[in-house]
């Protein structure tokens, strides 16, 4: 099957890396998608936990929100947030830790809370909202996101979340026990730290993409693995679950027409 | 125990000029209605807390009613940037509130600690995070046990909290369903707390483990149906996500925004919110 | 996941000599059915953790199983002295275990810290009271923005909880309900984890807010119809007053006592509790 | 009506002291019975607590624990322990917490943990439970406890809870904000403390006690009010309303017989 886009390799490839037994920290987006697939193809019994407090969902439609109805309508339990963050994420129940980036550095370190300075920024984007403890209190962490050189850079503006710092031990020097990143999965390859120096090294080429065009879109000088792999393309089935779920969710978020803007 | 009021009436007895206010709802009950009537009575000076800012405080902070705010995600939900906030932290229009930025992990904690009347929260957090460089609120503690070093940050203390809720009986408990959030801690972390409920019913009929309120933690209920719209009431109506997707459009430009906010906040009252979910309720 | 197995084969494979055991259950759906079996097995050296010891460590500390007791309140709720305890205590009858004693609000910060992977719960707690001089587990940290001193104490986290609750799905879903008292930070907190069931049911078909405990987050699971006997399971059977009331008188004498256990725990199984609450169920 | 006992006097006292707008933290035994005839009779709208989660409960009968099931049956809501400990006691909702005394000194500090040295007590009694910190976090105390001179003693064997410590200010210069205990009621009379000294005073003579009688079963020299009330008798519905209670208690605490000793 050779008809899919970057994008739907992202996800696709992002869904693969996780299992019946993880327990999953889901943001939105495509960490969201990836983890629906997981559960609608090869894990059914994947545990999916928005930050919302609903624990177990399985939502028939992708949220467009954490909070979304849907989420706590097909969860086994939904809980209070403080106690999400207390019990669920601080108490070490999280096997996976999904997290987006706006800027991206190589031993994956995130910011999503400022372009340029911080009291006075260029751009002000979110904020980290539960990443920092998703970083150091999942047991590991996986990241989604398009290569631009704009979002993987040499020097992230904000450390919004820990990933491997300056790299090497730095996680146990500042007393984090977690993995922290220990997959990268853009939509050209699959990308894995370094085992000593944590830096983020290619280890699987998307069907069709050149290590140039990885280098073209990454701001940094990119390493790559010795031996590299071909990721599979998407099976049938992948593509149509993915685009099953991207269909049924973009007519449910359009919503019936309401007579009031907002 | 709490007395049942108009929102007008709830809103002018318990928040002032320079209060910190919490107007609260984890995406799900987020109390619009309440935000909209503070917006009308035209306060000013206030210290802003809030998890997920989102529309209701990108409104209030767009008409200059915020010295400060307090948050962990300053964004709108599944859709981008709010524009609003931006302009105000970027450009300083129409001011440049203050900002205090936890993540979510320290907000929780911080309500949590308030409602249990801590003057800190203590939890695990900020490590290697750019957040503990710039907040000065972020402190830390040695655990006398393990030696291991604890963030602590202040607790959230409102001088008021408004959230939505599903319902109220006549005494004035008042049911909390579906994604509970940090409804409960912002209640009872507050000195006053205003809720609004899409219903009154004589009995809550509720499981006994649900999140109840008791009457004597709340100070004005006010009965607002639709008053979450556009987020939503679970069991009630459903999220308008279609009016998040357009705020990224209202928001984007300054008139654009004012004229917006004049004819659907301004020129009315508590009343419309009921017409504008009329499409969006659950057939059941 | 969980696994369902006999209550004989849970015991064993989640209880050892030298553990830290807790068997929860504030009042409501104390785990005596696990607490008898692991009486059967015959497991030493425990540190045994119970807010409110009662019956059930009444006997495992009559029977020599405990090297050490954390408590909150060592009493036969509304009778009066625990006469096993006191004997252990007093005057070393069989052993003399350690003592750990704490204050309900500082074993439920302790289990709530537990269950959330601190170190140690940091609370307003133990002002003036005689407790901190002679526990060196209470000590005291500063609130880094006010300066109040707060305490703090080494949070709970036992290598297994025991606990009792209504049902469990196929999955292994349980769910509690009712005085749900600290049944999911027993769990939580606990490396290793095992419930009694009244029964397994298709599917909970819970309320989203309930108190349920996914399966992913519990060891074994048995299905032990009256299981908390002479406890209660809220919705299945009473509390058995008039067995409490007799306790007193049991427990009074060391042959009555001895005799008592070896008629009534040690030569009978799992299946004797069923039985026990016939005349104790619900007529609904 | 004077056929009452000194017991039932000491209930119905304690009773009167209760509101509709409080906000009460019960224990076992006579503050159990005192809180449910204020409900019964004079304060229907009173909210009581008890430490098992129970907020706002209303049982026919009175628990024999603190945790029986009637309690969570007529709750208005109830929660976990530790959020009882946290939001609802720690948090400062309690108006008025209920506590007994195996040993009470005249400063309404109170032993329920030791007879004799903590480490080899002479008795080992069940311990504080939760009153160190209801004596810290409630807005004041109530005591009640049948008079003897075992249990009022001069200087009691443990600090189970404090209540005004030496005397004086003693309680601020510990920091504790609240008001201590500020009524105790016993069998014979009712007593409050000295503005100044804190020393409990007695009040109230209940209808028929002398000061004799007081100070007889007291192990400290009593101080009394220089005008004395007496305490008004229990009315007939104050009474009925009581034994009803009890015997509707009694009847249910011997339970259906079961087959089993226990």
């Amino acid at each position: 099957m050779s008809d899919f886009t970057p994008d739907e390799m992202m996800t696709i490839a992002a869904s693969r890396a996780l299992g019946n037994s993880d327990v999953c920290f889901v943001g939105i987006g495509a960490p969201s998608a990836a983890c629906n697939v997981a559960r609608l193809t090869h894990a059914p019994d994947i545990t999916l936990i928005y930050e919302s407090g609903t624990i177990g969902t399985a939502p028939n439609v992708l949220p467009l929100s954490i909070g979304d109805g849907e989420l706590c309508d097909t969860a086994v339990t939904t809980v209070s947030v403080p106690e999400m963050f207390r019990y669920w994420l601080m108490g070490g129940r999280i096997t996976i830790g999904f997290l987006g980036a706006a800027q991206l550095d190589k031993f994956g370190n995130i910011n999503t809370t400022v372009i340029g300075d911080y009291h006075h920024p260029k751009t002000r984007l979110p904020g980290g909202g539960g990443a920092p403890e998703i970083a150091s209190s999942c047991g590991e962490i996986y990241i989604t996101m398009k290569q631009s050189l704009r979002g993987m850079v040499e020097k992230i503006d904000f450390f919004t979340s820990f990933g491997h710092g300056d790299g090497g031990d730095h996680r146990q020097r500042l007393g984090i026990t977690t993995k922290g990143p220990t997959l990268l999965i853009t939509d050209l390859a699959v990308w894995k730290p370094d085992p000593a120096t944590k830096e983020f090294t290619v280890v699987s080429l998307h069907p069709g993409v050149t290590k140039e065009q990885v280098q073209a879109t990454c701001g940094w000088p990119v390493k790559f693995a010795d031996t590299l792999e071909e990721t599979p393309a998407p099976t049938e089935s992948e593509l149509n679950t993915l685009r099953d779920l991207k269909a049924r969710t973009e007519a449910a978020h359009q919503g019936p027409k309401t007579n009031e803007a907002a | 125990m709490a007395a049942f009021m108009s929102l007008r009436d709830a809103v002018a007895q318990n928040l002032n000029d320079g209060d910190t206010a919490a107007f609260e709802g984890f995406t799900h009950l987020i109390p619009h209605a309440a935000a909209h009537e503070a917006i009308r009575q035209g306060f000013r000076d206030l210290t802003l807390i809030r998890m997920t800012p989102d529309l209701v405080y990108d409104q209030m902070i767009g008409m200059g009613m915020a010295r400060k705010l307090v948050f962990s995600y300053v964004g709108n939900p599944g859709v981008g940037l709010l524009r609003r906030a931006r302009d105000a932290i970027e450009n300083g229009w129409p001011n440049r509130p203050e900002v205090e930025e936890h993540s979510h992990s320290g907000m929780a904690n911080a309500y949590e600690a308030g409602a249990a009347g801590l003057p800190c929260a203590i939890f695990r957090g900020y490590k290697g995070a750019g957040l503990a460089n710039v907040n000065p609120n972020i402190k830390s503690i040695t655990c006398p046990f393990t030696g291991e070093e604890l963030a602590a940050i202040p607790s959230v203390r409102p001088d008021v909290s408004f959230v939505h809720a599903q319902k109220a009986d006549k005494k004035g408990n008042v049911l909390v369903e579906g994604i509970i959030g940090i409804q409960k801690e912002a209640v009872l972390a507050a000195k006053r707390a205003v809720v609004t409920v899409e219903e009154v019913v004589d009995d809550l009929d509720a499981h006994p483990n649900l999140c109840v309120l008791p009457t004597w933690t709340i100070d004005a209920i006010s009965v607002v149906p639709g008053g979450a719209h556009p987020s939503y009431t679970h069991g009630y109506y459903m999220r308008d996500n279609a009016a998040y997707l357009e705020w990224d459009r209202i928001a984007a430009d300054r008139d654009t925004f004012l004229a917006w906010m004049k004819e659907n906040v301004l020129d009315v009252g508590p009343e419309v919110y009921e017409s504008r979910i009329e499409k969006l309720r659950k057939v059941s």
